[in-house]
């Protein structure tokens, strides 16, 4: 399994490097387009790691509506487009750094506490076994997940929505 | 009596005290329903409701036992709180039944009082339900026989008192130590008051828990003491809880240091306030220690008592001389009351027979007498718009119902033989000559010297007072003022407390009577003595 | 749409509502034994009905409280009622979810459309700024709660709560640090939700924009929410390292209690001030439960909680009415303006109160049972941890009891203030009456017949065994 | 294929949008941020369930499920998004501090 | 309820007695009427053509009446016999009231009727027209009674009862013109001095009580002559604290400043109260304890015939340089007080018993003589009468009586019992405290004659036409005047001593020294000195100088000073005791109070809200930019607005967060 090992090590490198950039590039329109390669990367190796479904979902979902959903939400509050060097809260950097830091340390030190020696056996998992699990075990939070969605749905349209209703409130 | 006994079968099993605890509540409630315009009706309701009250007291009364005055009687157990084996667990004995009848017996005078005489604003709707809540708190505290209903009851009087005292208190701006601005005395003294008592009492709370848990998960309270006495708590845990007890109770006897509300509660509150916060809110704690914290921790009350002793001579000689500086004559009173309250204290810490009766006489006592004084000096204050000594005087001449009064409660405060308030101090120092055996027999022997010289002063800043505010002269500026004499509602109110003031002081029997056998046998279960 | 419409559709959540009990009532009169569904991820026990219960119970008051702020027409109200709706639908999954996956989504579905409403004013920029602050620790402390989650299926693969706890166990793993890790991530996602420190920086900036009715709905439906699925996860999952979260808890519900009262002092804002009283409410239901991890008793824990839970949730409706009737009194969302309103609005000032009063824990009212309990809970195993909680929660009854009681001061005691003029419109319309009441008759029930909400509460507590 | 480096490079993903998070002053990429964390997630649910050999792909359900919300949540962050925005606008601020902005 | 006690210790008595039948059990009646009486003037009184005085006048009549027969019974037959009643128990103490009939106390009856009665006879005339005239005889029956219970009671209980009693209706009747400060003050004065004794006497009888177990007198004196140990293991103690109780009452010398300052009342009151009866409280209660001071407590006798001798002489001396008349005779009851405590002291219960007797009657008669002449020329001052010797024919006579017999002259009363204290002092072998008891004599001689020229001779110097007082005010003086002259012989040594076995016939017997017949030599020296003073007074006043001339023949400057300063007492007192104790120390205790406990309250409350502030503001909202904060953006012009969308706070909040997380993890990883 040599092969897969440097496959799955040049994914996630690649993973961590994009989404990096994400994070750091002055350029709203970059930082977009950095997340959807981290979703590329992601459902590569969720590819790798015979999951197919998902990795489908991720470009369908994620690459495919939701970026679209960020690009619409970047040209509307009219972000400028090009470097912006106000992007960043510079004040907040070093102690973000140091917050962030000891996340990745503490949850890294319980992973290579816990599942040192795990290995990973690919077998291929069937679509249909999925659907099948999805609509009978867990048929119930399917079912709920949709209001979630619904709830959504209407609750961000009516927020959303131009209003010229609206007045001053401040006495309710 | 026997006919009188069949006729009211039907109170006993607790019905009777139920009644009487909650009887004032529904009143209340009802009065809070009637129409604001009503105020005659309003009134009346109260003081019937009041008067109906006292009168199942005295049936009570009547009804009780008094050959088994240490057995709890007339009560009953009836399942409350199930998860927490708490009941309402009611019934009094010889200890509580004195005291159960001086809350029913003040609160018909002070509704007598308040008909005619509240301080702005009037609304004596808000003041008549006030009053009759905490008649059912302080009810409710002398018969439960439960430490949660106990607690419950105990804190049932804070709400109302700290309106009272809020609503209807002192309006002037006084200057408080350490803060910078001035506040008004009524709503200092009301905050304080309520978050004093609240303090003890949250600790109380927790004490109370320990003895739940350490006991048989019982808040019985005779199951308690028996446990207690048994020789249940001991060690640490005991300590631990004898001191949040002792937090509890202390602040609200006050004892010195936790007094301070008292004197600013006191000179805030409206003279029905003062005189229901004097004459039984403050036995309340005192009650606590003779009913829980004695009988239940009866070790603790032994290591602790020369603690008590030494606080209660401080609190006596220093209430004292604290009169002695004050121009204020409501604060005067409540001084007054740090110093009395510490011979009741005394007497309960000398944890013999004669100290604790002379406790419960002198409880008995001060509530009388000095709910008077607060009654009097109430009235002079609303009449003359001033508390100030400095103004007053010549009181005999302006107001010689008042000023007459006033000295012969004056009198009685300073212990005269012959009048009430002589029992509890006189018993109180005879119980601290010879304390409980086993208790540092120095300790209390100074604090009863202490005591002692107490009376003087005690002696000394009532007849100053009297010289002050009732001889002499009148100040020229009453000399064209229409000033007010008691009228019909106040001696109505008053005459009855010199008559008991004066019964109790010749035949204390009828308060020894029925406390003399249960303290005896709450001291020898306790204390082996 | 027609105003008529719009009061059908009121008529309609209320009905709704209160229908959606029957079947409740039905179930509670028929219990023998806990259904199972689902493979165990979804059960219908006393707890859950029981919190089924106060959640329909509260949404019911919150609708009736919307009164006048829908009234006002400037919102949608349809809407508004869907989302709350779905809220309610999201708390009661969590109550009978029994699987990480169910739990969270019900979690979900129970904050998202909060998100939303609690930016509803539109045109109001605190509530748009408190909407983005909650929205965003929001997503964060979800995302927390899946990572610990993952963590959770990583060392198990199983979802199901009783599955995963037996094979810690069998697995000698309750204590390895990534169950560890995972309980602190949950602890933390869902602390955000029960708003205890230092997870609750978001609540009183959310409370202040928020619109009165969601707010209250936030700090009692939401908050009791976290809890519910706390309780659950914490005796469900993780009984076996009480020991150690127990201890963290304990500094949680201490650091809770003291810095929400010791804030809670410094608000004029009514509404801020309700927020901090109930963080600091939430350090007292928290600390039975951090008692319970250390002892391992946890049925006594769950019993102090949800008995506390269910006063709260009336007292703090109340007091959120209260609020909402002075506000649009007076006109000012200042408290030391509202001297002597007790004029204008005597029954309001009668709920003031009754409802803080409890909220402070003063008997009669219901709120002392609350702190009882809690207390009673705390001292049961006499560990110097419990009693230290205790004497820490002692010591901010009395710093809540400042707060609490300054209000009533005001309202009663103090002059008018000149500032303000005085709305001389029905405030406290029939409906809001009808909170007011309910609320009232509870919180009095509460305190002088205790042993009702004693049994639910042991009765909910009694899902730990099954 | 050892999990450690999925695990690790998950932690790391989540690490990174909580920089994101902290430092990023626009919310819009605040909310990408959110989706790394979300995706660091999901990398986990995924790799242990190919771990596990969950044959009831309990892991690869839940990231669906996390996904679906995930969109959810994107939408409500960006209604939000608007509405601050709109109002702003409204509130009167002159062009050329939204430009600069 | 009345259980009659009778003869126990019959047996051991040496005199033989009886019950007393019916009239002992109603005796109780004299002690109760005058409250009732007392009531009834008070809410009748001014309805009455007497203004209430009939009221008391009957009462007290009827008490003259009943003890007159109670001492015919008593010199008959011998009666002692005791009656309780039950009002309370208190653990294993049984508290009692009820009533005495023996020797003593009847003794103690028939003075107060007598006195009483006459000073009540005299007073219905003396105060008319003052102020609160019904008021006073609300007080002076209410005062009776008092006295009545102090004297009959059979337990120390009542005992105190009365005492403090009589202290009241001591303090209403000094204050009862209180228009005036310095009364009200010389009646706090009185009160509160008394008062400090009291707490000698309550302490006292706590000890008593405690350690025999009972309040009954006759129990604990029986116990005192029966050898009870734990009675004697505190019976010094007791005794000297019983002692200090009764220096207050009985102004023994430190307590004495308050009774010359009690002379702001009312003259009957005076005579009634601070001459004749009250006074005589603490000789009473010496008496009524003597079995015990004999028996176990016979050193607290030598404290006790300490203060009594410093008081005889140290009162008498100030007496001399007194100008008014009534501080003079003040100081003189001081004196004769200080006699009979000497009395005490020495061992002599019938002697002082004897002194107490005549006292009463011939101190009575001349306080009612000053009055009388203080009636006529509205002055109490001496520089201002004189030459009344014509105007007030019958007051001059009665007051020469008293002051003869008061002088110690035969064969009138105070010649027997001065003679008969002087003789057990002799007897027990205390030659300076004879000496300095001589010499009292000598100087009560003096100061008495000093008074009788300086009011009765010479010239006039007042104002008005003084005229004698109306029969009202002058039979009684006459009643007075006749016992004055016999009431000392019923006690003649060797001839006559029915007195001493009416006084001793208690239930306890008296050992005592009793002398058989006179002694001479303390007789001739009493009789000498009181001689020698009368002559030495009349020569430096009448015949030296005049009258008018007052003390500036004898006046030794520095003597004077401190006589007329009383010794600085009263200063000392006020400037060590009572103004340090009245403004520093209640001051201090009051600044403490405000300043110290007060202020540390609310400290806390203001810690509270600071800490608060701390809190709310530095942590849980601190680091915020507060331009970053939209709540403040309507304040705060430009730019803060701008970033709106920015997530300022938000961030700041996610940073707690997360910090929150990082530490409780680590927390739970590493620590626990």
């Amino acid at each position: 399994m040599e092969a897969l090992d440097i496959i799955s090590y040049f994914l996630l490198l690649g993973l961590l490097l994009v989404s990096v950039k994400v994070v750091t590039t002055s350029n709203v329109i970059h930082a977009a387009i950095s997340l959807v390669f981290t979703l590329a990367i992601t459902a590569a190796t969720f590819l790798l790691l015979s999951a197919e479904f998902v990795a489908l979902v991720i470009v369908l979902v994620y690459i495919g509506a939701v970026i679209v959903l960020f690009l619409f939400g970047i040209m509307i509050t009219r972000a400028p487009l090009g470097q912006n060097a106000e992007l960043d809260n510079d004040k907040n950097k070093s102690l973000a750094l140091v917050v962030s830091l000891s996340i990745f340390v503490i949850f890294s030190y319980v992973m290579f506490n816990t599942f040192d020696s795990q290995i990973i056996v690919t077998t291929g998992t069937s679509t249909e076994l999925l659907g099948e699990i999805l609509l009978s075990r867990f048929v119930f939070p399917f079912e709920v997940v949709s209001f979630v969605l619904l709830a959504a749905l209407i609750g961000g349209i009516t927020l959303a929505r131009q209003d010229n209703a609206l007045v001053d409130e401040n006495q309710i | 009596m026997e006919i009188v006994t069949n006729n009211f079968e039907f109170l006993e099993n607790g019905l009777g005290i139920t009644l009487v605890v909650f009887l004032p509540l529904l009143s209340a409630l009802v009065v809070a329903l009637l129409p604001k315009k009503q105020e005659l009706l309003i009134k009346l309701t109260a003081l019937g409701s009041s008067l109906i009250t006292f009168i199942l007291s005295v049936i009570v009364a009547i009804q009780f036992d008094y050959s088994k005055a240490e057995q709890f009687q007339l009560g009953n157990k009836l399942s409350w709180i199930e998860a927490i084996n708490s009941n309402y667990e009611i019934g009094i004995d010889g200890i509580s039944l004195p005291m159960l009848l001086l809350s029913t017996f003040i609160t018909v005078l002070a509704i007598i009082y308040s008909f005619e005489h509240l301080p702005e604003p009037k609304s004596p709707k808000g003041m008549m339900a006030l009053i009759l809540i905490l008649e059912t708190g302080m009810n409710g505290t002398f018969v439960a026989l439960d430490l949660i209903l106990f607690f419950v009851f105990f804190e049932l009087v804070l709400l109302p008192m700290y309106f009272m005292i809020g609503i209807w208190g002192d309006k002037t701006m006084r200057s408080v130590a350490g803060l910078k601005n001035e506040v008004e005395t009524r709503l200092y003294a009301s905050i304080k008051f309520f978050v004093f008592t609240l303090f003890g009492s949250a600790f109380m709370l927790l004490g109370f828990l320990g003895l739940y848990f350490r006991g048989a998960k019982t808040f019985s309270i005779p199951e308690l003491i028996e446990l207690g006495t048994s020789g249940a708590f001991t060690g640490t845990f005991a300590t631990l809880v004898f001191a949040v007890l002792f937090l509890g109770f202390a602040v609200k006897v006050p004892m010195w240091p936790l007094h301070t509300w008292l004197p600013d509660a006191h000179t805030a509150a409206p003279t029905v306030g003062s005189v229901l916060l004097a004459a039984i809110l403050l036995k309340l704690g005192s009650y606590g220690f003779v009913r829980i914290a004695l009988p239940i921790l009866p070790e603790q009350a032994q290591a602790w008592a020369p603690a008590i002793a030494i606080l209660s001579a401080i609190g006596i000689i220093y209430g004292s001389l604290a009169c002695l500086a004050q121009t204020d004559l409501k604060r005067l009173i409540a001084f007054s009351s740090v110093g009395h309250m510490g011979f009741v204290m005394l007497g309960i810490s000398s944890l013999t027979s004669i100290g604790i009766n002379a406790a419960i006489i002198g409880m008995v006592a001060h509530g009388v007498i000095t709910g008077l004084l607060f009654f009097l000096s109430g009235s002079m204050a609303h009449t003359y718009h001033t508390r100030d000594m400095g103004r007053l005087g010549g009181n005999m001449k302006l107001l010689p119902k008042t000023g007459g009064l006033l000295a012969f409660t004056a009198m009685a405060s300073l212990g005269l033989p012959g009048l009430a308030g002589f029992w509890g101090e006189f018993m109180a120092l005879l119980g601290a000559y010879n304390p409980l055996p086993g208790l540092n027999i120095t300790i209390f022997r100074t604090s009863m010297v202490a005591g002692a010289i107490g009376t003087v002063l005690t002696a000394g800043y009532l007849l100053w007072m009297l010289q002050r505010v009732n001889l002499g002269e009148p100040n020229d500026e009453w000399k064209d003022k229409k000033l007010h004499d008691a009228d019909a509602y106040e001696l109505a109110a008053w005459i009855p407390l010199v008559i008991l003031t004066i019964l109790i002081g010749v035949f204390p029997k009828l308060i020894f009577g029925s406390t003399n056998d249960a303290v005896i046998s709450l001291v020898t279960k306790a204390f082996g003595g | 749409m027609p105003r008529r419409s719009k009061f059908y559709i009121a008529l309609v959540a209320l009905l709704g509502s209160l229908i959606s009990f029957l079947p409740l009532i039905f179930q509670w009169v028929n219990y023998e034994n806990p259904i199972i569904l689902f493979e165990g991820s979804y059960v219908i026990d006393k707890f859950s009905i029981i919190l089924k219960g106060l959640f329909i119970l509260v949404t019911y008051l919150t609708f009736l409280l919307s009164i006048n702020f829908i009234e006002s027409d400037r919102y949608y109200q349809g809407e508004y009622y869907y989302l709350l709706l779905s809220s309610l639908l999201g708390a009661l999954v969590v109550t009978s979810s029994r699987d990480m996956l169910t739990l969270f989504i019900g979690i979900e579905l129970a904050s998202a459309p909060m998100f939303l409403l609690s930016g509803w004013k539109k045109g109001d920029q605190k509530s748009n700024e408190g909407a983005i602050k909650f929205f965003l620790l929001g997503v964060l402390s979800a995302s927390l709660i899946l990572y610990g989650f993952s963590l959770l299926y990583g060392l198990t693969g199983e979802l199901i709560f009783s599955e995963i706890s037996k094979i810690l166990l069998v697995n000698n793993l309750s204590t390895s640090p990534a169950a560890l890790l995972s309980v602190m991530l949950i602890l933390a996602g869902i602390g955000f939700k029960i708003s205890v420190v230092p997870f609750h920086s978001w609540a009183p900036d959310t409370y202040e924009g928020s619109p009165l009715p969601v707010t209250a709905y936030l700090s009692v439906s939401s908050k009791a929410t976290g809890f519910v699925a706390l309780m659950i996860i914490l005796t469900k999952v993780f009984p076996d390292s009480g020991s150690s979260w127990g201890i963290v808890l304990v500094f949680i519900s201490g650091l809770t209690m003291f810095i929400g009262n010791l804030s809670a002092l410094q608000q004029s804002n009514p509404v801020r001030l309700l927020a901090y009283s109930s963080i600091a409410q939430a350090g007292f239901i928290l600390a039975p439960l951090a008692v319970a991890g250390i002892s391992g008793d946890y049925a006594d824990g769950i019993y102090a909680s949800v008995t506390y839970l269910i006063i709260y949730a009336f007292m703090n409706l109340g007091a959120f009415l209260v609020v909402n009737v002075l506000i649009n009194t007076s006109g000012s969302n200042d408290i030391y303006e509202w001297g002597g309103l007790a004029k204008h609005q005597p029954l309001t000032a009668i709920f003031a109160t009754v409802f803080f009063f409890s909220l402070a824990g003063i008997p009669p009212l219901g709120g002392w049972f609350a702190k009882f309990v809690v207390f009673r809970s705390l001292l049961s195993t006499g560990e110097v941890y419990g009693i230290t909680l205790a004497i820490i929660g002692a010591i901010n009854a009395v710093i809540g009891l400042v707060f609490y009681a300054r209000i009533s001061k005001i309202i009663w005691m103090d002059s008018p203030s000149e500032n303000i003029t005085i709305n001389t419109k029905p405030v406290l319309l029939s409906p809001l009456k009808v909170v007011g009441f309910i609320s009232l008759v509870i919180t009095f029930l509460a305190g002088i017949f205790p042993n009702i909400f004693s049994n639910l509460g042991n009765a909910s507590a009694l899902f730990f065994n099954s | 294929m050892s999990a450690q480096p999925f695990l690790i490079a998950a932690a790391g993903l989540f690490s990174i949008g909580i920089y994101g998070i902290l430092v990023r002053r626009n919310v819009v990429m605040v909310l990408l941020s959110i989706e790394l964390i979300l995706n660091a997630v999901n990398i986990n649910f995924v790799v242990f369930n190919a771990m596990l050999g969950d044959a009831l792909l309990q892991g690869q359900i839940f990231t669906i499920f996390i996904i679906t919300i995930a969109a959810a949540e994107v939408g409500i962050g960006l209604a939000i998004v608007l509405m601050l925005f709109r109002n702003r606008k409204t509130a009167n601020i002159d062009e050329f501090d939204l430009l600069k902005w | 309820m009345v259980n009659s006690n009778l003869i126990t210790f019959l047996a051991e008595g040496k005199v033989t007695y009886t019950d007393g039948g019916t009239f002992a059990e109603y005796t109780w009646l004299i002690v109760v009427l005058p409250f009732i009486a007392a009531l009834l003037i008070t809410f009748f009184g001014k309805y009455l053509p007497l203004k209430g005085a009939e009221i008391a006048l009957a009462t007290i009549g009827f008490i003259f009446a009943f003890s007159s027969y109670l001492l015919y019974l008593n010199v008959t037959e011998g009666v002692a016999s005791e009656f309780f009643i039950n009002v309370g128990s208190i653990g294993s103490f049984d508290l009692e009231f009820g009533w005495v009939v023996d020797g003593l106390s009847i003794m103690m009856y028939f003075v107060v009727g007598t006195v009483a009665s006459l000073v009540f006879i005299y007073a219905t005339n003396y105060m008319q027209g003052e102020v609160r005239y019904t008021f006073f005889f609300t007080s002076l029956t209410l005062f009776a009674g008092s006295m009545l219970v102090l004297v009959s009671s059979p337990t120390l209980l009542q005992l105190l009862i009365g005492w403090e009693l009589v202290g009241v209706c001591s303090y209403l009747l000094i204050g009862h013109y209180w228009e005036k400060k310095e009364n009200s003050s010389a009646a706090m004065k009185a009160f509160i001095t008394n008062k400090i004794a009291d707490v000698g006497l309550m302490i006292g009888i706590i000890v008593l009580a405690l350690s025999t177990g009972t309040m009954r007198i006759s129990e604990i004196l029986y116990q005192s002559t029966h050898d009870y140990e734990s009675l004697k293991s505190v019976a010094y103690l007791a005794g000297v604290l019983l002692f200090i109780g009764a220096m207050g009452k009985s102004a023994q010398f430190p307590l004495h400043v308050w009774l010359p300052d009690a002379m702001a009342g009312p003259t009957p009151v005076s005579a009634l109260m601070h001459a004749a009866t009250m006074v005589t409280a603490g000789v009473y209660l010496l008496a009524r304890m003597f079995p015990f001071y004999e028996g176990m407590a016979s050193e607290a006798l030598d404290v006790v015939l300490l203060f009594g001798v410093i008081t005889l002489f140290a009162a008498g001396m100030i007496a001399i340089v007194q100008d008014d008349l009534k501080k003079v005779l003040a100081y003189s009851t001081v004196s004769q007080l200080g006699y009979m405590v000497a009395a005490i002291g020495s061992g002599a219960y019938t002697a002082a018993l004897f002194h107490l007797w005549t006292h009463a009657f011939f101190k009575a008669l001349l306080f009612l003589g000053a009055g009388s002449v203080i009636h006529a020329v509205h002055t109490n001052s001496m520089k201002e009468m004189g030459g009344l010797k014509k105007e007030m024919p019958r007051t001059y006579t009665t007051f020469i009586l008293g002051t003869i017999a008061l002088t110690g002259l035969p064969p009138l009363a105070g010649f027997f019992s001065k003679d008969e204290i002087l003789a057990s002092l002799n007897h027990g072998g205390y030659n300076t405290y004879f000496a300095i008891a001589v010499a009292g004599a000598f100087i009560t001689a003096f100061y008495m004659t000093r008074a009788v020229v300086l009011t009765f001779f010479g010239e006039y110097r007042g104002n008005g036409h003084p005229h004698e007082s109306d029969s009202m005010m002058t039979t009684p003086l006459i009643v007075l005047a006749g016992f004055a002259v016999t009431a000392g012989w019923v006690n003649i040594p060797g001839i006559y001593t029915g007195f001493t076995d009416w006084v001793t016939t208690r239930k306890n017997p008296i050992v005592e020294y009793h002398p058989e017949s006179f002694d001479y030599f303390a007789l001739t020296s009493g009789l000498l000195a009181g001689l020698a003073g009368i002559g030495l007074a009349y020569y430096v006043y009448q015949i030296l100088g005049r009258p008018e001339d007052g003390d500036e023949k004898i006046k030794v400057e520095p003597i004077w000073n401190l006589l007329e300063n009383k010794y600085y007492l009263d200063d000392f007192y006020f400037k060590y005791i009572i103004n340090p104790t009245k403004s520093t120390l209640a001051n201090t205790v009051d600044r403490f109070n405000t300043n110290i406990l007060d202020k540390a309250v609310n400290l806390f409350g203001v810690a509270a809200i600071f800490l608060g502030n701390i809190v709310y503001n530095k942590f849980d909202q601190g680091g915020i930019d507060k331009a970053l904060n939209i709540s403040s953006s309507s304040t705060d012009a430009l730019g803060a607005r701008v970033k709106l969308l920015q997530t300022g706070k938000a961030q700041q909040y996610i940073m707690y967060f997360l910090s929150g997380v990082i530490v409780i993890s680590l927390l739970i990883l590493l620590v626990l």
